[in-house]
């Protein structure tokens, strides 16, 4: 920032215009087209943004560090001080999550080409699809918070548009709906956030959201608002990321067809909460007590994800859990500071866990749709690339050295354990080890072992079509050489992303090289003997994990089932919100207090009429009887008047 | 013109009963013509009874423009009664209009029955003009006793002839009370003049004394049963309910009007001096009468029945205005008496339109599917349902706003207040008769041919309705004007009180 | 034609409507009535473009005396505030004819026009009035044509719910009648005539328990027509009973009356008042947002799920009122606009649906999405503007409100972002049970997918939902000056206190007789 | 000289017995009668008050009310015959077709 200068690159609007014309032409011609046309501009869509990233990037490397580029679209609301435009900005954080989006993003849209060959609703599904990149473009280019909720929500309401594709099955529908539920409360705090942020620099004179602006003056901003607004900003980034306490929607939102779970729910939109952190990088440095916070939540959020995904049985849902763990990780590390470590964490999690998504995928497609691991087995003759590629995503994840994910866990745990969170670290290195464990679980009790797939489903037992293995093996190549971009400082041509990013989201300190290559041994050795461990249970003594198993009785109920929180959530919170609704307001507050007290008014009127109307008894003498009455009243009003004054 | 030519060949002291004397002399003509013609003729003997109404009604003008006694004080003649005496006149016409229609098929007497209209009128109109009391008690009893005969003259309708006898018989105890008021009165004060009666109760002394206190109220009683003030009103839904549906129109309207027209010239013109004594009771009245008119209309199904105890709450309103006093109240009332009058006239006369002959009376369920049926009258009727309820732009709605205006310029808030609750509970009532035409299905039911009388009628309320409301002024200037003549005060007094200038 | 502009606008639908009634047989009857409501929307386009954008105060006024000498006079303007609610209401009045005679409107077509094009002169006049008596005239004039349309056109309920909604109104304005009337009268106490022009009116001094009653009589009146939460109870049963035409105008055009007359009348009459009045207002707006979204999450027809999905949003529009902060009141007018446009997409979406499967149960659909997909997209694009997705129109207001309430009380804005939870809650629930699932029964599965006409009507309001969501600048730049005046009027300092002169209007209580 | 009071005094216990007659009484012509009664307990009334205050406006009145109690006798007996007609009663409390 400090010697960066900012430059119009009106391009940037072409990088959202290819999403938005294949969002609207697959809607509109989309089943008049055909398949072929519809694939075609589809992906070409984001194949297209994905090489203006290229460019820009070319451009934004051409520039001093900590430049950027920038276009407007629009203005947006205008209302007295505050002037929000529709802005875009391309600094180094937006352009790794840029080039993230848009390149694996790519790939998965080529997949789906295959994957949805045969579902009938191609359209819509490349419709949301197309929608879903647009969202995700415009949540890390724009340059304002406002920009971003538009990009923060969208892609929360193309995850629900795509978890409930398959809308036929309630169940599928009941899922999407929670993920959008959840988000939403999650997008609350955002909201709130912005408020809390808007009202802190408005009351020193500054009416802004624009992230350049507010990073400059953050000064402005007292730390006690900083906290409330990071804790905001942080609920909002739980729900989108999934982390503890509202991770519950992810696992659900695996009923989605397979390439979603890829793109949204592995490599792009549940990152966003930590490219959101990272971002505000700025605010929550003001915030110790929040950045704790921050780093705490990840690291126990990544182990206790780790713990449940050793105990499901769903291929799909395994890599949920392991996905919530891994976000867990990288909200360590920006916790710790480390928001470039995060970044990078982002960038390979990205590759790996998109091709493990794939991966099954592809397995899946191979078993028409099973997804249920005890019903695999023995595959690796039968799916030969999937299974290669599977395992360079499964030992990228684990973290054994040389793999993506090695480096950038690496550095998470670094900056954990230099920032002082020792207890957090421990935690990560653990949770390292289970996550090699989970892993290798996965990948054994597919691959190898004695084969319980279904007889009927062996004949039609194939590898997947090129459309599909093609982007399998690019990932995995990525899955292999993407963490070279991140060497540790000093060594060959060092930490490029790091650099990268550092005039965006800062730098952390780092230990003596000798220190650092101590912490790395003890957490490739943690997920090493994890990688052993799972050997040992699932390949050379088949029978272990059921003893286990009955040996640890309750604690591996309490596994398998989640450790019941969907049911305590149910019991905590929709119940008691459907019973306020249902009973309480709708058949008691509603029906009883407000409705019947404007009932009771007309009733009260009819009575009134109906006691009244009996005077008149149609009896002439009684009538003369009333009006005596009435004459001796006012004759008695006149005595006492005066008397009174007379 | 007519009447300026008329009235300069007269004497002027025969223009203040101009109009009634015209009235009086078709009540004859119609006497003598209808001896010689036979029932089948009902129809011309309408026509003459209709002619000489308007006649009167012309003849009314001869009385604008002054203000003075005549016949020694006896009647006062001035816009105030020029007001009345036209009003009364076209009431009592559009009465006559109705009961084309309505005295054939119903096989009244139609002799006595035109020749009772039109002394009903002379009553009425004597009322209006009355300077004294012996003229008050002459007019009310002209006007009532000819009334009781119309309300019973059905007489192959038990129901008729029990409402006429209810009627007379109440109506005659109550005009025990209005004499004793007025023997007391006279009593108190030593002359019949009201005048007279006026400057005498300017001392104070003489306005605190029992006897004019036991006076005042015995007339407040002996009018409260004219214009149906609770508690004095319990004859007035059998009456109106028993009565052929024209003379119900003409108890509604025109009886109604004269009794307010005297009420009103009692109280606010002669007797303010005692606004302390009697502002408290009426205070009452107007707000028992409201309330009780509007609570048990909400439990009727026939049609007049509710019609009766919506007078009962129109009565109610005015007295609201009357409660207030000064410039601005006799204004409104007079205006609010208008509009109030051609709604309720066109809602008879959908009434009479609608009216089956075997069974008279109509109850919610024979006004069902009216729109389909018959969708100008259902219009129209829904038309004076709004006017009555006081929606904008109609008369009925101007009338409520000036009576409201005049009693929050005097401070009644929350007498006002009531009106306005009452006025919600109104709505309610008829809009029933709406639902009733616009939403419930009904038998298709063959009307009669309807006369073209009916018709017109029909559509001088309608316009009348509209027109009154949508552009009040000119008709706010002749009320301000009639009153402030009557008061005594400059026109612009009112005006100052009452508009703004 | 400038001249006469807002009177050509008010009244072409009321000869319209005459001549509707009058001339038209069955055959002409609905394209008749359609082109004479194009005709107003026509000029309200023209007025936008003619509209300076610059001016805080009243434009193409028009005045002329009426009852001169009660100071009513036909004073009519448009300021920022009603300039883009009166095309939105003649744009709603065109689509309602449009999609009412493609089968909603089945009987009675000529008196149903006659009725939604007299609704439409109330309502243009109503937003167009400047003079407080002819503001009540056509505020009242609204009343007997919905009215009627619920109690002719409506479902099983209508006599029972044209009643309420009546009943509740008249209780409301005629309170609001009287202290009209006390206002004027007072303030000719000080102005030397009476007048009944609200510009006039704001000059009049009042003691603040004068003040504070009028507020409370007006606030009434406006309240019940919001609905401010407790005094909803019409309102489910009116729009669910109402014909989805009716519903249309009902919840789309008629809503924002209340709302506008708390903008023009009752806050900037008594300022005072209303910023001791403002806690409580903004904690039953707050109240209203989440007692609306539970009881709508409650709601097994849909209407009635939608009907308490406005008494929810409305909430948000009651909160950004009284909030009396500029973003909260630009965002609160912006709401007026944008919820009219979800809510009449919204009925005309479910009206769709009934007009196949003649039923609202939620429980009775499922499935729909299959045969039906346009009619699917429609429905959520118009809920996803109803709970406020941003991109989308809702946001923009709903953005500007919880901003302002968060400067004016951050507690309230926590609690009202709740409603947004909610909202997605019991929206896409009822969608996912409407649209998602299997085809449980078999009605279902043969029904249509939207027709070309059906198309044609709903698809201005998408469009608007997509443009008003991304390019609020044109609108907002328009109704800002009004707002800055409107709040500058709302934080005035009360008026000098002057001590009211009794004298005077007991000069005419007690007139006396001239001897 | 007897006081004018003492003439007001029995006029108003006259007109006291005519309403009660009138409230108690069932048969129509005892009613009817009642209310003579009253007529000419104003009567009483009016015509001492009018020999106190030495003017003749209360005797005028008196022939004025006696006029008209013609009248009313005449229209009432008649109004009561029809009744009798149609309903063969003169039972005040039998003649309720219509209320409430």
């Amino acid at each position: 920032m400090v010697n960066g200068v900012v430059v119009e690159f009106p391009a940037l609007k072409l990088m959202l215009l290819l999403p938005a014309l294949g969002v609207v032409f697959n809607l509109f011609l989309g089943r008049r087209a055909g398949r072929a046309i519809v694939n075609v501009v589809s992906v070409a869509a984001v194949v297209g943004a994905f090489l203006l990233a290229l460019w820009a990037l070319g451009e934004l490397l051409a520039l001093p560090a900590g430049s950027a580029l920038k276009a407007t679209l629009w203005s947006w609301i205008y209302v007295g001080p505050l002037q929000i435009d529709l802005g875009l900005r391309f600094d180094a954080l937006a352009a790794v999550m840029t080039l993230v989006v848009s390149g694996v993003g790519s790939i998965i849209h080529l997949y789906s080409c295959g994957y949805m060959g045969e579902d009938p609703d191609y359209a819509r599904f490349f419709a949301y699809m197309n929608l879903f990149t647009l969202s995700m473009l415009v949540l890390v280019l724009g340059n304002n918070l406002l920009f971003m909720f538009i990009g923060w929500e969208g892609v929360g309401l193309c995850s629900y548009l795509l978890i409930a594709f398959w809308y036929d099955n309630a169940q599928f529908a009941y899922n999407g709906r929670k993920a959008f539920v959840v988000n939403r409360i999650g997008d609350a705090g955002f909201l709130l956030g912005i408020f809390a942020l808007a009202a802190a620099f408005a009351s020193r004179g500054l009416w802004t959201l624009d992230f350049a602006a507010m990073r400059e003056h953050i000064s402005l901003v007292s730390s006690a608002v900083a906290t409330m607004a990071g804790l905001l900003f942080f609920l909002g980034a739980t729900g989108k990321s999934a982390q503890i306490p509202l991770y519950v929607w992810l696992p659900d939102a695996m009923v989605g067809p397979t390439p979603v779970s890829a793109l949204i729910h592995a490599a792009t939109m549940v990152t966003a909460g930590v490219y959101m952190v990272a971002r505000l990088g700025f605010l929550y440095q003001l915030t110790p007590a929040t950045m704790e916070v921050v780093a705490a939540v990840g690291a126990i959020t990544a182990f206790f994800a780790a713990t449940v995904a050793l105990a499901q049985s769903d291929i799909k849902r395994v890599l949920a859990y392991s996905t919530i763990s891994q976000i867990g990780y990288m909200f360590l590390g920006a916790g710790a500071g480390a928001f470039g470590a995060a970044i990078f964490h982002i960038v390979t999690h990205a590759f790996f866990k998109a091709l493990l998504f794939l991966g099954a995928g592809s397995v899946m497609h191979a078993l028409g749709g099973e997804q249920d691991m005890s019903r695999m087995g023995g595959l690796r003759r039968k799916l030969p690339v999937t299974h290669a590629t599977m395992l360079v995503a499964t030992l990228a994840i684990t973290a054994v050295p040389g793999f993506s994910g090695f480096f950038s866990k690496d550095e998470i745990l670094e900056a954990a354990y230099v920032s002082g969170h020792y207890w957090l670290w421990g935690l990560g290195v653990i949770t390292a080890g289970l996550t090699g464990l989970y892993m290798f679980r996965l990948f054994f009790l597919t691959f190898y072992g004695r084969s319980r797939v279904e007889a009927a489903r062996l004949p039609r037992l194939h590898e997947s079509p090129a459309v599909m293995t093609i982007p399998l093996v690019i990932l995995a190549l990525l899955s292999l050489g993407g963490g070279w971009i991140g060497l540790p400082a000093g060594m060959l041509w060092g930490d490029r992303i790091g650099e990268f990013l550092r005039p965006v989201v800062g730098q952390v300190k780092s230990v003596p090289g000798l220190e650092a290559l101590a912490l790395s041994a003890v957490a490739s050795a943690a997920a090493l003997s994890g990688l052993v461990l799972a050997f040992v249970f699932y390949v050379a003594a088949p029978g272990l994990p059921e003893r286990a198993a009955a040996w640890s009785g309750a604690l591996y109920r309490a596994l398998r089932e989640k450790y019941y929180v969907d049911e305590l959530y149910d019991f905590l919170v929709t119940r008691p919100l459907f019973f306020l609704s249902d009973v309480a307001f709708d058949r008691v507050i509603d029906s009883y207090a407000i409705e019947g007290l404007v009932d009771g008014a007309a009733a009260a009127a009819r009575g009134g009429a109906a006691a009244i109307r009996r005077v008149e008894t149609g009896n002439v003498q009684h009538y003369a009887l009333t009006y005596l009455c009435g004459a001796l009243a006012v004759l008695a009003y006149c005595l006492y008047y005066s008397m009174r004054h007379g | 013109m007519i009447s300026g030519t008329i009235g300069a060949a007269l004497d002027a002291s025969w223009r203040p009963v101009l109009a009634p004397a015209v009235v009086a002399i078709t009540a004859m003509a119609v006497m003598l013509v209808g001896s010689r013609l036979g029932e089948e003729d009902s129809e011309g003997l309408g026509w003459l009874t209709f002619s000489g109404l308007a006649l009167a009604a012309l003849c009314a003008f001869a009385a604008v423009g002054r203000h003075a006694p005549a016949f020694a004080g006896a009647l006062i003649v001035d816009d105030y009664t020029a007001f009345f005496y036209c009003l009364i006149a076209v009431c009592a016409a559009m009465v006559v209009l109705l009961s084309l229609d309505y005295v054939p098929a119903l096989e009244l007497p139609s002799t006595e029955y035109y020749a009772l209209l039109l002394s009903a009128t002379v009553g009425m109109m004597l009322l209006a003009a009355a300077g004294d009391l012996i003229i008050i008690f002459l007019g009310l009893e002209t006007m009532s006793i000819s009334v009781y005969v119309m309300a019973a003259i059905a007489r192959r309708d038990p129901r008729s002839s029990e409402a006429g006898l209810k009627y007379f018989l109440l109506g005659a105890f109550s005009t025990g009370f209005l004499l004793y008021g007025i023997a007391l009165l006279y009593g108190a004060t030593g002359s019949i003049k009201l005048e007279a009666i006026s400057r005498a109760l300017q001392s104070s002394a003489l306005a605190a004394s029992p006897l004019v206190l036991l006076g005042l109220a015995m007339m407040l009683i002996g009018f409260g049963f004219k214009v149906a003030a609770v508690p004095f009103h319990a004859w007035t839904p059998d009456a109106y309910e028993g009565a052929p549906t024209p003379v119900t129109a003409l108890m509604a309207v025109g009886v109604k009007s004269a009794a307010f027209a005297g009420f009103l010239r009692l109280l606010l013109v002669y007797l303010p001096a005692l606004h302390a004594q009697w502002g408290g009771a009426l205070w009452v009245l107007a707000a028992l009468t409201m309330s009780v008119g509007n609570l048990v209309a909400l439990a009727q199904n026939n049609v007049k029945r509710m019609l009766a105890y919506s007078a009962i709450a129109h009565a109610g309103y005015i007295l609201v205005g009357m409660t207030a006093a000064g410039g601005a109240a006799g204004a409104a009332v007079l205006y609010y008496l208008l509009g109030y009058a051609f709604a309720n006239l066109g809602a008879f006369a959908v009434l009479v339109a609608v009216e089956r002959v075997e069974q008279p009376g109509t109850t919610l369920a024979d006004l069902g599917g009216l729109a389909k049926g018959q969708p100008m009258l259902a219009a129209a009727m829904a038309l004076f349902m709004l006017s009555l309820m006081g929606l904008p732009p109609l008369a009925g709605f101007v009338g409520k706003f000036y009576v409201f205006s005049a009693a929050l310029q005097a401070g009644y808030v929350w007498l006002v207040v009531l009106a306005a609750l009452n006025s919600v509970i109104s709505t309610y009532y008829y809009a029933r008769v709406i639902v009733a035409m616009y939403v419930n299905e009904g038998a298709e039911r063959k009307l009669r041919a309807r006369r073209p009388g009916l018709s017109v009628a029909l559509a001088v309320a309608i316009a009348a309705t509209i027109i009154i409301g949508v552009d009040p002024r000119p008709y706010v200037e002749m009320a301000a004007g009639a009153y402030a003549s009557a008061a005594g005060i400059a026109r612009s007094g009112v005006r100052a009180a009452f508009l703004a200038h | 034609m400038t001249a006469n502009l807002l009177t050509l606008i008010i009244f072409v639908p009321l000869v319209g409507a005459l001549a509707v009634a009058l001339f038209a047989d069955e055959r002409t009857v609905w394209p008749a009535a359609f082109i004479f409501s194009l005709l107003p929307l026509a000029l309200s386009i023209y007025l936008l473009v003619a509209f300076n954008p610059h001016d805080n105060g009243y434009q193409f006024v028009e005045r002329r005396p009426w009852i001169a000498d009660f100071g009513v006079s036909y004073h009519v303007g448009v300021d920022g505030i009603s300039l883009f609610l009166v095309p939105l209401a003649a744009l709603l009045v065109s689509l309602t004819l449009l999609y009412a005679s493609g089968g909603d409107i089945d009987r009675r077509p000529r008196e149903f026009c006659f009725f939604v094009l007299m609704l439409e002169t109330g309502l243009l006049g109503v937003l167009l009035a400047v003079d407080l008596f002819l503001f009540y005239v056509f505020w009242e004039l609204t009343l007997i044509p919905i009215y009627f349309i619920i109690g002719i056109w409506g479902s099983q309920r209508r006599v029972y719910a044209a009643f309420k909604f009546i009943l509740y109104t008249m209780l409301g304005s005629l309170l609001m009648l009287v202290a009209l009337i006390y206002l004027v009268l007072h303030a000719r106490g000080y102005l030397g005539a009476a007048t009944f022009d609200l510009t006039d009116l704001y000059r009049v001094p009042l003691s603040h328990a004068q003040a504070r009653w009028l507020f409370a009589a007006l606030a009434l009146g406006f309240a019940v027509k919001v609905p401010v939460w407790p005094l909803h109870s019409w309102l489910p049963d009116a729009y669910s009973e109402a014909p989805t035409a009716g519903s249309m105008l009902l919840g789309g055009a008629m809503f924002q009356m209340g709302v506008y007359g708390f903008l023009r009348f009752a806050i900037p009459l008594f300022p005072e008042v209303a910023r001791e009045a403002a806690p409580l207002f903004m904690a039953l707006g707050v109240v209203g947002i989440i007692y609306g979204a539970l009881l709508a999450l409650a709601q097994s027809d849909l209407k009635r799920l939608v009907a308490y999905a406005s008494v929810s949003h409305v909430g948000f529009v009651v909160l950004g009122v009284f909030a009396l902060d500029r973003f909260s009141v630009e965002g609160a007018v912006y709401q007026l606009i944008t919820h009219g446009l979800s809510t009449t997409a919204l009925f005309m979406a479910i009206g769709m649906i009934y007009l196949r499967r003649r039923t609202r149960a939620i429980g009775e659909l499922g499935g729909l999405w299959r045969p039906a997909p346009m009619l699917g997209a429609i429905l959520m694009v118009a809920m996803l503007s109803a709970v406020g997705l941003p991109g989308l129109d809702g946001f923009v207001g709903e953005f500007l409100v919880l901003l302002g309430a968060y400067f004016a009380s951050w507690q309230a804005a926590a609690l009202a972002v709740s409603g947004l939870i909610l909202g997605v809650l019991y929206m896409l629930w009822a969608y996912e049970r409407v649209m998602f699932g299997p085809l449980a029964k078999s009605a279902d599965r043969g029904i249509a997918d939207l027709a070309p006409r059906e198309v044609a009507v709903i698809f201005p309001l998408i469009a608007l939902m997509f443009f008003l969501g991304l390019y609020p600048r044109p609108l907002l730049r328009r109704i800002e000056p009004s707002v800055v005046a409107f709040l500058a009027r709302a934080q005035a300092a009360p008026a000098p206190a002057l001590s009211f002169d009794r004298a005077k209007p007991q000069e005419f209580a007690g007139l006396r007789v001239v001897p | 000289m007897t006081p004018v009071s003492y003439y007001l005094v029995l006029g108003a216990a006259l007109f006291a017995i005519g309403v009660a007659g009138v409230v108690i009484r069932r048969n129509l012509i005892v009613i009817f009668m009642s209310i003579e009664v009253m007529l000419n307990a104003v009567n009483l009334t009016l015509v001492a008050l009018g020999r106190a205050l030495g003017s003749t406006d209360g005797q005028v009145m008196v022939f004025f009310v006696m006029t008209v109690g013609a009248a009313e006798a005449a229209v009432g007996l008649a109004l009561i015959l029809a009744a009798f007609r149609s309903r063969h009663t003169i039972k005040a409390d039998e003649l309720n077709l219509m209320r409430w």
